[in-house]
């Protein structure tokens, strides 16, 4: 019996736990232990000593970091995914937005984004709103989030007028937030994974990179609505 | 400079607030009940009590419950006035407020309840009104436990996280107070902005440790 | 004076049940309620000084109705114009000895005791040989001069009356001696009616123009020594 | 129901293990400051009352220097044992022992500093030893007060948050306790398991606060 | 018993500064120390106890040295064989009284008393006429109860002197009479040599053999009674 531990960015959470799952019955006697948060964070924890054997992170920028810092095996590192980047509102949103530039009508007083800091769908909707030049205008507007899911919470439960998140968060949560329009202008998202050059499990981690790789994980992913890298 | 100056003025802002605030409810109540007994009393005490016991988590969710856009009484606040606590400073305050007001609860209670009963009775003797009793008498002799309790009830207002975090949010010069600028800096891995903000923050810590003590 | 007292008073806690049943009356100015501790002398002081409230029973002084329950009146403590000097003297340790004397002068806010009312107190303190306690606080001062203070406090509001409970219960036996003659000095200045819980019989010798034996929750006796019905001090004391 | 039976059980053998260590270093120290008169007493207690006053998050901030993997005692245990407590439950151990600590610690000196002396100088003249005047007189009345302090330690472990989670994570099995584990399902819009968290923590809570009361 | 004290000891504090330099000793059965509060009594009898150490002095029990700072000795209160009846008796609340006088019968783990011990206990209980409070604890039984409980903890366990501090004083001046007649008879019945701290004179009638006068810190005069030197009790006690 061993036991891996996979840190992935947050908007991971449900594709992963299917996979994870998958893989144990795949791999019978490796345990899957997932840990879900912003990209940024994650990369500290490993930084300090976190027993992560997997990283998967949702943008380029923090595993570039994570190899500079030597703290994963370059030659493991593989895209696996790929996101798209939307506006979101709560369900029973009254207001109707149709460009972004709607953003700055005087009715929408909080926008939710990630902390461009440590999460990574921060930083894209940041380079978004800056190319439509109105990263500025709305910063008075802005509710910054630990996490793309911290955002998507916000929006679920009314507390903010809109939040921009990733395609398959606002997919998650149908039933509470409305997608009003997918934005573009940002660098293609793309997830990378890699082995944690700390672990001293590189065997299942590998196998475990394998299979997300694999046809069965491809699968599993698209079905949670991430395209493919 | 201002990266550290901004937060430590705002959580000198929220803690001041919410000590006061923590401070007047905990005084009245705990001065109540000293000296009246009534049904429920114990469960009144065990009621406000609960904020020491509870994770700050967890507080921070009935809290959401209660003051969020959606909430009970946060709903009621929003239609009508249009203003929300949730991601405001003042929202820090509510928080921090249900946080610290058991310690200032607990030692004014217990300081009341040490005070000699003849020293009020002489006074009444001596033609005091029960107002003038308290002002003159019960307050002043409670008064060195008070400040204790106050003091504490400061410190934890400033280091309040968790509760902060679900209720405010974490919003640079707006509600990111030194323990969440900590989080954040450590967080990002901006070390340098983690050190100076421990510093600071220990040092104030401290103070109010020195004063209270 | 005439002083009549009769109160009933039920007291439950976890450990023990007590219920005061006490009545008597006098017309002298001095009354020594005499007995065992636990016996309800306290209470009934605290009864008469409306700090405790019976639960049935009156009070009257001078014909003054202070408490009732039938006629459903019960005067305020601070109403009824009655000094208390505690057992244990309940100085308020916050405040100097001349605070503490010129404490019940002024009852509003905002407290200052004008000019008139210093001087007075600088007075009391002068006549209670205690000037020069003036600025010291009630923890510094011995268990006499205490006295002393919670005296002069409770006379220089002029009441019609004193209660005293075990005045000199916590002084030394060589120190009760002197301060027994001192109170009775000051009690024939002052002109002042007074009642006083004591166990010492000593104080009785002293003391008793009217004497109340307590047993426990209970009067056994009420003696007037002045009336000259034939009833002799020394006696009472040697039973 | 194992994800809410796991985090409360980590979080019941957490805060258990915090409790333990709290309580003996606590009950330990506070007895030698109430008995014992040395130079730097008063520094010592203030010392151990910081954690009291102080941000959790900067307490994890210290912890992180003192135990992370590149600490002083970590990077040590590291090299030497080939362990790190950063994201291990026993890191969370650690956080929360130091959280609860002055918790026990002040209850425990207020309760031997108010057993009447003579109590103990008439063991003395009855034949005991320091020990046995500690163990059959000291200990034992003071035993209601270190009770009362270790329940509050004990509720203070269970709901660490920012401590716990710059120390040890937020790893779900291992580390995620049940303060976390309300954060997390609230972040992730879990609500039902949020719900189901919070009630269950708050019962554990309301459960503490009526034994020690 | 033939006892030497002779105690020095400064005592600091905020507030005040407290200086004890006495010394006396005896060949009587019966010695009290008589004084105003304050003034170092109860100090010199914890000294004699091993319960304080003096800075300097000297103090011996039937020629066993206690304590010497010149040679250096200070026996521990544990093996000094001295029994102590406590101001407030000093009674062990979490203990019943059964436990209580059986307290120090015992003193290594697991301290739980044998049978024969505890017949002697019951026997001591007994012969004190406090059997029925076996199983109660000290917070519900009365103060003259109290006393005796605390005087059969002491003396149970056989000690060569037994040091009383103001045994009457926490009580009614009615049981007072009472208990002092008690102690004298226990105190013959065991045939134990005393150390009696008071500051009431009625005890220095019942119990003087040698009467020790402290005033504030030091010792005034040292009386023998029994050696018919020509001092008479009731003029010293007049003076
Ligand atoms: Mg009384
Ligand atoms: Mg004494
Ligand atoms: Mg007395």
């Amino acid at each position: 019996e061993q036991e891996i531990i996979v840190s992935a960015a947050a908007s991971l959470t449900n594709a992963f736990t299917e996979v994870g799952k998958k893989f144990e019955a795949a791999n019978p006697g490796t345990k899957v232990v997932l840990n879900f948060a912003a990209s940024g964070p994650l990369l500290q924890q490993i930084e300090q000593g976190a027993p992560a054997d997997v990283f998967a992170s949702a943008d380029q920028k923090t595993m570039d970091q994570a190899n500079e810092k030597k703290l994963i095996l370059t030659e493991t590192r593989k895209n696996f995914a790929g996101n798209g980047l939307v506006l979101i509102v709560p369900g029973d949103a009254k207001t109707s937005i149709k460009a972004l530039k709607d953003l700055t009508l005087k009715e929408i007083t909080r926008i939710s984004v990630g902390n461009p800091e440590s999460v990574p769908a921060g930083r894209y909707a940041e380079e978004a709103l800056t190319s439509e030049g109105l990263w500025e205008t709305l910063k008075p507007k802005f509710i910054l989030a630990n996490s793309v899911r911290q955002v998507l919470d916000y929006v679920s439960r009314g507390e903010v007028d809109a939040g921009i998140v990733y395609a398959t968060d606002a997919a998650v949560a149908k039933e509470k937030v409305r997608v009003a329009l997918k934005l573009e202008k940002h660098k293609p998202i793309l997830y990378p994974i890699a082995v944690v050059a700390a672990t001293r499990k590189t065997d299942p981690a590998r196998r475990f990179i394998d299979f997300v790789l694999s046809e069965e994980g491809v699968e599993i992913l698209s079905k949670y609505g991430f395209g493919k890298p | 400079m201002t990266q550290t100056l901004v937060p430590l003025l705002l959580t000198l802002k929220v803690a001041g607030f919410a000590t006061l605030g923590a401070s007047l409810v905990g005084v009245s109540v705990a001065f109540l009940l000293a000296r009246v007994r009534f049904r429920g009393r114990e469960w009144l005490d065990a009621f406000l009590t609960l904020p020491l016991v509870m994770p700050p988590t967890v507080l921070g969710y009935y809290l959401i419950v209660i003051i969020g856009r959606r909430g009970w009484i946060g709903s009621w606040l929003y239609e009508t006035f249009g203003v929300t606590l949730m991601f405001t400073w003042q929202g820090a305050v509510v928080a921090s407020t249900v946080v610290s007001l058991p310690l200032v609860f607990k030692a004014a209670r217990s300081a009341f309840e040490s005070i000699d009963p003849n020293l009020e009775k002489a006074a009444r003797t001596l033609g005091l009104s029960e107002a003038g009793v308290f002002f003159r008498v019960s307050f002043p002799l409670a008064w060195p436990g008070i400040l204790a309790g106050t003091m504490l009830a400061f410190a934890r207002a400033m280091g309040e996280f968790g509760a902060t975090l679900m209720v405010a949010g974490n919003l640079p010069g707006k509600t990111q107070t030194l323990s969440l600028a900590v989080y954040d800096a450590v967080q990002a891995g901006n070390e340098r902005m983690a050190a100076t903000l421990v510093i600071i923050t220990s040092l104030v810590c401290m103070a109010v440790l020195v004063f209270s003590g | 004076m005439v002083i009549e007292v009769s109160v009933e008073k039920r007291m439950e806690s976890k450990a023990r049940h007590f219920r005061l049943d006490a009545a008597f009356s006098s017309r002298e100015q001095c009354v020594v309620l005499f007995g065992p501790s636990g016996s309800g002398k306290t209470l009934t002081l605290q009864s008469i000084a409306g700090l405790v409230t019976p639960d049935a029973g009156r009070i009257a002084l001078n014909g003054r109705v202070l408490f009732d329950t039938q006629s459903g009146v019960n005067v305020p403590s601070r109403h009824r114009k009655i000094g208390y000097v505690f057992q244990d003297y309940a100085l308020f340790p916050h405040r100097t000895v001349l605070e503490n004397v010129g404490f019940g002068l002024k009852n509003d806010w905002p407290w200052r005791l004008s000019r008139d009312d210093r001087r007075q107190v600088m007075e009391f303190l002068e006549a209670f040989e205690i000037s020069q306690l003036a600025q010291s606080y009630p923890l510094d001062i011995s268990g006499g001069q205490k006295q002393r203070v919670a005296l002069a406090r409770a006379l220089i509001r002029k009441p019609d009356l004193l209660l005293m409970d075990e005045p000199f219960a916590a002084l030394d036996t060589l120190l009760r001696v002197k301060l027994r003659e001192e109170l009775a000095k000051i009690r024939r200045a002052f002109d002042i009616p007074m009642v006083m819980v004591t166990h010492d019989p000593e104080d009785i010798r002293v003391f008793a123009e009217t004497l109340v034996i307590y047993e426990i929750g209970r009067v056994r006796e009420c003696l007037h020594f002045l009336k000259s019905d034939g009833t002799d001090l020394e006696e009472v004391l040697a039973s």
